[in-house]
């Protein structure tokens, strides 16, 4: 098709999708006018019977903790996928890096922002574990604690501490972390059905609410889903990463 | 209207704004630069619908995590094209 | 007011769609589609938000204090998961396609394939 | 409750993790035995559940969360008949691919197998889920398994270009599909399958219910690549590693319109009711384009990958004409026809791979004669190609039979001749490939057509002198199923039990939110030997060879004589060739074409 020929499909196409939705929305109830009963039983009821302060924490990783296994193994899945998509790279170009030279580092790096990113790493990690395990009583959680985990090490990378982040991240823990965060996911479903009624089902003491301990099963998945999610972004990042470096130490030749 | 109201009319067209502007950036350098900024806006729509879980997902992963990708998978392919 | 944040879902959406149409290199329209997914962000939490409603979290807030609805912030949280998932994915295919084609160029890609 | 009901998803997945987590520590032997076995054992379980639930449908809340006064918290699965006996199919497929692909993937080590499991039991909760988003999440994990496979061989451009292809179209439909929902999350304030369709039953059938359903179609339709949505398949499967094409085209292309089904008659239903005769033929007439377009393209393919691809087309099409028929026996009929045709499609598959093995390409023109030795794989293709066609009494058959049958009692007259057309084309495209490549028959190839090869990719000059049996044996053991699918006793009556307790609504929602139990009744099984099915068996058979005999005489293949066009079936395939252009911007201009073309329709038909 010409590139003419598309925009007119499209643009012709995209006329009647847009009346289309926006005649649906229009059968939606007025913006903010909430009136479901779900919500506000969850609302009213969640905290009581979860003692998780945060009710959205108490949606993600009770009511409906299901959805998020399966959210889990999507990330999990695309940590195999990328590993399997770039793999070929590595096994053709790796070569000692020079980065992992000794008395290297990347020419475009000054020492201040080398001491600056490094200086920086222990309060980020501090921080994202903060966010994880407050998941259930604050907004944060596994998810996006696990993010803020998986940065950490990338800042070393940008200080120029390739060797360094090697030596804190190699892979095989890394694997290990990310294979226990996601496996752990499902052996916390499993407990539920153990010692409790059914997967997933709560069977550790809840505690009272507004504490860090507290909130039983949904504070223990967080922390599964805060170490597969730091785990599985970092491997992520640095099969990314692999390359570039790779690349980057042939060009210098 | 009240204050809320106005603020989240202002941010989602904002949004819509910026959106218009990741598009039409064809640059993907200065894309990973408007798709960050676009997340960041994203975070601070979400907070004005009162989502902060969701806002800080967001952050970490319209304004951190994608913006990163793309400029390593652009540094992959620009130093293959050297 | 009413309708405003839905509207700009709908187009997010179809901005996003045009994006991919109109796109050039294989990484742009990667980004495009997060646009795309943007949209599903914006209609999920304008679903579920209630007019004067604090976020669900009742740490400094007593329940049964006007809240908006948990679930679909739940849902959205689940869905960026998704995006970035599928977003890695596409961006490591779009740089194997550039090692073997040497271009990102939809256009390109179609017209030489041999 | 059951426990087994969680553990046909948990099992597969806690291996995945456990099989990554321990792959540098144990040897490749037992990470292929172990999944095999994983695969097998959750075969088992999902085959456990289908005899549990043929009595009445089990319901399982995750965390204990019980529906209070009807309202549902939680996440339930459901188990019916037809949901169990796709998982245990899925379960049978994945295993049987294992097993085949023994050694086959040599370089990745344990992310195959890893990626294969998580794949699984995606199909498994996307078939027993009882909430929509739940759906959703389960469709998302078994599509990213699914992109990266079809990327697995990143040495070549087609499979990365396809499989680029496959991961955008697919997730702007999985936006559709999160439309669909916000907007009946909206209206309802459930997720839950059953609650939702409790309230949209007693609610007007308004602007935002017709447009929830038609994004939800399009989502669906785009992932059971539907036309205009299909673009995306054939440069996929076309392109994938064979031994992923296995289950690429034996059953995941069937799960978009199964997860349709499933959300028509739970959500649906009870608000459309009046409107059967017009969703009738909105979804008939997709089907049967579906059909022709598939069958047609298939037809006119000389690469037998992408031949059998459009083949995959062609049966999603002919599956939405029997959902589009709209009632249990409709259902019933496509239900053994997904199975039957599921297993055919994937022993063809796996025979295309035995002949990449041992030949190095699967280009009809470049193997003229050259399997002649392979007698065993010969006649395992031509079954396969008659069994497609639909000779009497196979599985096939049976399915499209009772399809028949049905569409002549609703007075749909039309509904035989097409199946025996599509049935030809594709039948017929096979039996001629099994006749040039095992056989010899036919002129040899010319110099022309060299250009054609470029879409395939180098295909190497391996020659190897013999078939593993792991190899063999699976696509052996797939074609028999298929073929000895009606006498199975009680599979046909069973499956039209299960149709009529999938499509019954109000009983779903009543045993899911009330915990009522409705017990399935056996129903009187539908006769699939009536006369004028066998004349419609025999007819597609022997089309489908003589169309095969013409085509090796008269020597051109479609495709060599596209450029002089000189008949009006040239031409259309012609023009149908050129609009597969492979241009990630043409598929999504015709898929946003094809939602408003899909919206427009149904908002015709049922306001």
């Amino acid at each position: 098709m010409t590139s003419r020929g598309r925009r007119g499909l499209f643009l012709t196409g995209a006329a009647g999708l847009a009346l289309l939705l926006l005649w649906g929305t229009a059968g939606l109830p007025d913006f903010g006018d909430y009136q479901h009963l779900y919500g506000l039983t969850l609302n009213a009821e969640s905290v009581a019977a979860t003692r998780a302060t945060n009710a959205v924490a108490a949606v993600t990783f009770d009511y409906r903790g299901f959805d998020t296994l399966g959210e889990e193994f999507i990330l999990f899945a695309a940590v195999l996928g990328t590993a399997l998509l770039l793999r070929a790279q590595r096994e053709e170009e790796e070569e000692p890096p020079e980065d992992m030279a000794p008395d290297r580092r990347p020419p475009h790096d000054s020492d201040a922002v080398r001491e600056l990113c490094l200086g920086l790493v222990a309060p980020i990690f501090l921080f994202g574990v903060y966010i994880v395990v407050h998941g259930h009583l604050s907004p944060g959680g596994g998810f996006q604690g696990g993010v803020v985990l998986a940065t950490a090490p990338l800042l070393m990378y940008i200080g120029g501490e390739y060797r360094g982040l090697r030596t804190v991240t190699p892979e095989a823990p890394l694997e290990l972390v990310k294979g226990a965060g996601t496996g752990g996911y499902v052996l916390i479903g499993l407990s539920g059905l153990w010692f409790g009624t059914s997967f997933l089902d709560n069977a550790l003491p809840r505690g009272n609410a507004g504490d860090v301990i507290s909130s039983g099963t949904i504070l223990a998945l967080n922390l599964a889903v805060g170490m597969a999610v730091a785990g599985g972004l970092v491997l992520l990042l640095t099969e990314f990463l692999e390359q570039t470096l790779v690349l980057r130490s042939r060009s210098r030749k | 209207m009240d204050a809320t109201a106005i603020l989240q009319a202002f941010v989602l067209l904002l949004v819509a704004a910026t959106a218009t502007g990741v598009i039409l950036t064809r640059d993907p350098l200065a894309q990973a630069i408007t798709v960050s900024f676009f997340g960041l806006l994203l975070a601070i729509a979400f907070l004005a619908f009162q989502a902060p879980d969701v806002a800080l997902s967001a952050i970490a992963v319209g304004a951190v995590a994608l913006p990163l990708m793309i400029l390593l998978a652009l540094a992959k392919i620009r130093g293959g094209a050297e | 007011m009413s309708y405003l944040p839905f509207a700009v879902a709908v187009y997010l959406f179809l901005i996003g769609l045009w994006g991919i149409v109109i796109s050039r290199n294989l990484i742009h329209l990667v980004v495009c589609l997060s646009v795309v997914q943007s949209s599903t962000y914006i209609v999920l939490l304008a679903v579920g938000y209630r007019a004067g409603g604090t976020a669900p979290i009742f740490l400094d807030v007593p329940v049964g204090r006007r809240a908006v609805d948990p679930i679909v912030q739940a849902l959205t949280l689940t869905d960026v998961v998704v995006g970035v998932t599928v977003s890695a994915l596409l961006l490591a295919l779009a740089v194997q396609v550039h090692k073997r084609s040497g271009t990102l160029d939809p256009e390109l890609l179609t017209s030489s394939r041999d | 409750m059951d426990p087994l009901i969680p553990l046909t998803v948990a099992v597969p997945l806690l291996a995945a993790a456990l099989l990554a987590a321990f792959s540098p520590f144990v040897t490749r032997r037992v990470i292929e035995l172990s999944s095999i076995a994983v695969a097998a054992a959750v075969t088992a379980m999902c085959l456990l559940l289908l005899s549990g639930a043929s009595e009445a449908p089990l319901v399982y809340w995750f965390g204990g969360h019980m529906p209070r006064d009807g309202l549902a918290l939680g996440i339930a699965f459901v188990v019916d008949p037809l949901g169990a006996a796709l998982a245990a199919f899925a379960g049978v497929l994945v295993t049987a691919t294992l097993v085949y692909s023994w050694r086959y993937f040599d370089a990745v080590g344990v992310l195959f197998h890893s990626l294969l499991l998580i794949f699984l039991a995606g199909i498994i909760g996307l078939a027993i889920s009882g909430d929509l988003f739940n759906i959703f999440v389960f469709l998302e994990l078994l599509s990213v398994a699914a992109f990266a496979l079809t990327g697995y061989k990143i040495e070549e451009t087609g499979p990365l270009q396809g499989a680029l292809n496959f991961g955008v179209t697919n997730t702007v439909g999985a936006f559709f599909v999160l439309w669909g929902i916000a907007l009946l999350y909206g209206r309802t304030g459930a997720l839950n399958l059953a609650q939702m369709g409790e309230t949209l039953a007693g609610g007007p059938v308004d602007s935002l219910v017709v447009t929830a359903i038609a994004l939800l179609a399009t989502g669906f339709f785009i992932k059971a690549a539907i036309v205009p949505f299909h673009f995306w398949l054939a440069d996929t499967y076309a392109t994938a590693p064979l031994p992923v094409c296995i289950l690429l085209g034996g059953v995941v292309s069937e799960l978009g319109l199964f997860a349709f089904a499933r959300v028509y008659w739970t959500v649906f239903d009870g608000a459309l009711a009046s409107s059967h005769e017009e969703l009738r033929i909105l979804l008939l007439a997709a089907g049967a384009l579906t059909a022709v377009v598939g069958a047609v393209m298939s037809f006119a393919q000389r690469h037998l990958q992408r031949m059998l691809a459009f083949s995959v087309i062609a049966h999603a099409g002919l599956l939405l004409v029997g959902l589009g028929l709209m009632s249990p026996a409709g259902l019933a009929g496509a239900a053994v026809y997904l199975l039957a045709g599921g297993l055919v499609k994937a022993s063809l598959f796996m025979c295309l791979g035995i002949l990449q093995h041992r030949l190095g390409g699967v280009d009809e023109l470049r193997l003229h004669g050259r399997a002649r030795h392979m007698i065993f794989t010969g006649t395992l293709f031509l079954v396969g190609g008659l069994v497609l066609a639909g000779i009497p009494p196979a599985g096939t058959y049976a399915g499209k039979a009772l399809l028949e049958e049905e569409a002549n009692l609703l007075g749909l007259s039309w509904v035989t001749p097409l199946f025996v057309l599509v049935s030809c084309l594709t039948g017929g495209a096979v039996l001629r490939a099994a006749g040039k490549v095992f056989m010899g028959w036919g002129p040899p190839p010319g110099h022309s057509g060299g250009e054609e090869d470029a879409q395939v990719g180098q295909e190497t000059t391996v020659e190897r002198d013999r078939t593993p049996a792991v190899m063999f044996v699976p696509a052996l053991v797939l074609l028999t199923a298929a073929i000895i699918i009606p006498f199975v006793p009680g599979l046909l009556g069973g499956s039209e039990a299960a149709a009529v307790a999938f499509a019954d609504r109000p009983a779903y929602a009543g045993s899911v939110l009330l915990g009522t139990r409705h017990p399935i009744t056996e129903a009187r099984a539908h006769e699939w030997t009536v006369p004028t099915e066998l004349i419609a068996g025999a007819a597609s058979v022997i089309g489908a060879v003589a169309l095969a005999a013409f085509t090796l005489r008269r020597a051109p293949l479609p495709q060599k004589a596209l450029g002089k066009a000189r008949t009006g079936a040239e031409r259309v395939v012609g023009g149908l060739t050129k609009l597969h252009s492979r241009h990630i911007g043409d598929y999504t201009a015709w898929l946003t074409m094809g939602a408003a073309l899909l919206g427009g329709a149904l908002a015709a038909a049922l306001l």
